[in-house]
């Protein structure tokens, strides 16, 4: 029974991810990417993980497709009709990641799905954040000062025109 | 066959695979630097799915916290990006990325 | 999981989803009632006794409306607009906890129609999807007013979630829990003797800032930027017409009784009745099924009690301009969630108990 | 597992009221289209030029600085979780909550210094 319910939602993750890459148009791609969001953070309760499936819900589709429909509504795409590329990179691009998929699946396969280690207690959510807090704190820490920079470097980036032009 | 198809193993694999391969083709094929964003998105999702499905086999915590650095990693490349595709549509008023081959002679 | 249990499920949600879609009525009419209150006139008075029934006048009038599609719109995403606002306005009431548990059928049921151990994220995740409808709606509509309407909502409603997020951390610290459930079990009881053992006693700033950003959040005055009849028509949905601009309203309306319960939970002891412990009630009355009757009516009133004050601060304070809205979710209400963390955590440090 | 199947009913029940409230809206109301019903309604007057016109950069950053405020408060989440918890045994965790909300304060404190969020 989970494992239909599994399936299900990992064909409709899988059918929206090509609503992705297909859409001409490219509001419908982030409503795809939204509902792929979606299919992933449902992906993640089955497995257990209900702290990583809200944080995707919370940040990917709450904040980073809002970014995303933020921006198509700010520049004006009512006429830039996009010119599909060239036959012959589609067909490369198209054999090469089919291949590459292929290869991945099979390296997957080989080592994750054949090793029949299967822990007896769930992950704990409470042990985890411990974990970030102490072992882990400096990587996080090095993250906020990253951010920090990310900041900085966001606003060199979008100021207003009239600023631009001062440096 | 019928037993790949009823585990959520081979599923979560098979997913996260082909989500990275649609990501990747996206990637390769679309000219629209918007998409060109979001296919980045679904490769790093590829690869939070399949940190999530070994954190939860295996009861450790590193996988999960991985997929918090790596969401955070996601926010930032995201905002850099788009930072970015704002200021190239100033300049050229098209966010085709073959037009932006100023670079390459 | 069997199919009783099913069963039982289903019949929550439909029963509680029923019971909060209830509110919009009731909402728009003591809404008039209280305009016309405080503007000295005699507000719905035609149809029924005392204009009871205008909101079933609405809701008839709504349906039997016209719903053209304007021309030169996006017609797939003007029609999915409205209820991508509502869709996720239905889900977030998932998680509430509206009173313990009864006893029926010989199980054991709580009124709450998933118990999540997340909770509290499912809250702010599905809450934060609200911003779709109105980004969509606006953009479909192919309007410039609606466009301006849809941004400036948007950038409000992004703007406040975080002060939003950064109160509910507060409480998160105190119950060591997301569990919306366990947090109201944990205010049981009451605080040195003299006070109900309740969230805003710990985290009063906390509760000061969720509920100025719920207001943002829920797109009310003095926050309504998006709808500014003077400035913008209508806002977002002034190209809608018929029951997919009701749909909107609804939205609105059920995101407001979401953020007045989350307000209850969090701060106000959920369905505890004050100084009163859920033991002693039960002793008094002698059944569970009556103390769980007493606390759905408990936490009701709760809830209306903050929906009238949402009624009340939209009829008596005016509107603010947008870049002060925007100044004061960045400059005050962030700092100032940020200090509320920091503050707690040192004072929780401090007054530790012996380990 | 047993607690996501409500959340999946109630998914399905909201689904079928808003198809259901669509239906009914399409089979109740008069459709008796007119241009001047069809057109766009902006204060009476005839659209001047498209709707989607290309706005100040203002509103992207404010999304985005939203974006990066919201995976940093984020992390709030797990911390405060186990902060209770870990009281007894000392202060690590109010430390390195500390010094991340000091890096956090000097960004936010910067973008308020450089008044980009101005809209006027």
């Amino acid at each position: 029974m989970k494992e239909m319910i599994f399936a299900l939602f990992s064909i409709i993750t899988l059918l929206t991810g090509a609503g992705v890459v297909i859409s001409r148009n490219v509001i419908y791609s982030a409503f795809n990417l939204v509902l792929c969001f979606f299919g992933l953070a449902s992906l993640y309760l089955l497995w257990g993980a209900t702290f990583i499936s809200m944080v995707q819900i919370l940040i990917y589709a709450g904040a980073i497709v809002v970014l995303f429909v933020f921006v198509v509504m700010l520049l004006n795409f009512e006429h830039s009709s996009e010119r599909s590329q060239n036959f012959w990179i589609i067909l490369g691009s198209g054999i090469g990641s089919w291949v590459l998929s292929l290869f991945l699946l099979r390296v997957l396969s080989n080592t994750l799905g054949a090793s029949p280690y299967q822990s007896a207690a769930p992950t704990n959510l409470r042990t985890v954040s411990k974990l970030l807090f102490t072992q882990y704190l400096w990587p996080f820490e090095v993250l906020t000062i990253f951010m920090l920079a990310l900041i900085i470097g966001i606003y060199l980036l979008g100021r207003p025109e009239s600023e631009g032009t001062q440096s | 066959m019928m037993e790949k198809l009823t585990s959520m193993v081979y599923w979560t694999h098979f997913v996260s695979v082909a989500l990275f391969g649609l990501g990747l083709l996206g990637f390769l094929i679309r000219r629209n630097a918007l998409v060109v964003l979001m296919c980045l998105e679904l490769m790093l999702n590829a690869v939070n799915l399949i940190l999530v499905e070994i954190a939860m086999k295996t009861g450790t915590s590193e996988g999960i916290i991985l997929v918090v650095f790596v969401i955070t990693v996601a926010a930032a490349e995201v905002a850099v990006g788009l930072g970015i595709i704002l200021n190239l549509y100033r300049i050229k008023k098209t966010v085709d990325l073959t037009s932006f081959r100023i670079l390459s002679g | 999981m069997n199919a009783l249990d099913v069963a039982i499920s289903a019949l929550k949600a439909i029963v509680i989803l029923v019971a909060v879609i209830q509110v919009v009525p009731v909402m728009i009419y003591v809404e008039r009632k209280v305009a016309a209150l405080i503007q000295d006139r005699p507000g719905p008075n035609r149809v029924g006794p005392l204009g009871l029934l205008q909101p079933v006048a609405d809701a008839v009038k709504f349906l039997f409306k016209e719903d053209p599609i304007p021309l030169n719109t996006n017609r797939l995403l003007y029609t999915l607009a409205p209820f991508l606002s509502l869709l996720p306005a239905c889900l977030v009431i998932a998680a509430l906890p509206i009173a313990d548990k009864a006893v029926l059928f010989g199980k054991e049921i709580t009124i709450q129609i998933a118990d999540l151990d997340v909770s509290l994220i499912y809250v702010l995740a599905i809450g934060s999807l609200g911003v779709y409808g109105i980004l969509f709606g606006g953009w479909a509509s192919n309007n410039k007013f609606s466009l301006i309407g849809a941004l400036r909502s948007a950038s409000q409603m992004v703007s406040y979630e975080l002060p939003l997020g950064l109160a509910t951390v507060g409480a998160v610290m105190v119950y060591g829990t997301y569990s919306l459930r366990e947090m109201v079990v944990l205010q049981d009881g009451t605080l040195g003797g003299f006070l109900p053992n309740w969230g805003i006693f710990y985290q009063p700033l906390g509760f000061l800032i969720f509920l100025i950003s719920s207001f943002a959040e829920t797109n009310r005055l003095p926050f309504d930027l998006p709808e500014t009849e003077a400035e913008l028509v209508a806002g977002f949905h002034t190209e809608y017409g018929s029951m997919k601009f009701a749909t909107f309203f609804m939205a609105e309306y059920m995101n407001l009784s979401t953020m007045a319960g989350m307000m209850t939970v969090l701060f106000f002891g959920g369905w505890h009745l004050p100084w009163i412990t859920d033991q002693q009630v039960l002793d008094w009355v002698g059944s569970q099924n009556l103390l769980c009757l007493i606390q759905v009516v408990t936490y009701i009133s709760k809830v209306a009690v903050f929906l009238f004050l949402y009624v009340l601060i939209r009829w008596t304070l005016p509107r603010f301009r947008f870049d002060q809205l925007l100044h004061l979710a960045w400059t005050n209400l962030i700092p100032l969630g940020l200090i509320n963390v920091a503050v707690s955590a040192v004072l929780m440090y401090l007054m530790r108990g012996p380990a | 597992m047993a607690e996501l199947v409500p959340i999946a009913i109630l998914l399905g029940i909201s689904l079928l009221l808003c198809s259901g409230i669509l239906l009914v809206t399409q089979i109740l109301g008069p459709k008796n289209p007119v241009p001047a019903k069809l057109g766009t309604y902006e204060c009476g007057v005839k659209p001047e030029g498209g709707a989607h016109i290309p706005f100040k950069s203002s509103f992207y950053l404010i999304a985005v600085l939203f974006l990066l405020f919201d995976v940093e408060a984020a992390f709030f989440l797990p911390w405060a979780l186990v902060y209770k918890e870990s009281l007894s045994e000392g202060p690590a965790l109010l430390w390195a909550m500390l010094i991340y909300m000091g890096l956090m304060a000097v960004g936010l404190i910067y973008i308020l210094r450089k008044k980009i969020l101005r809209l006027t």
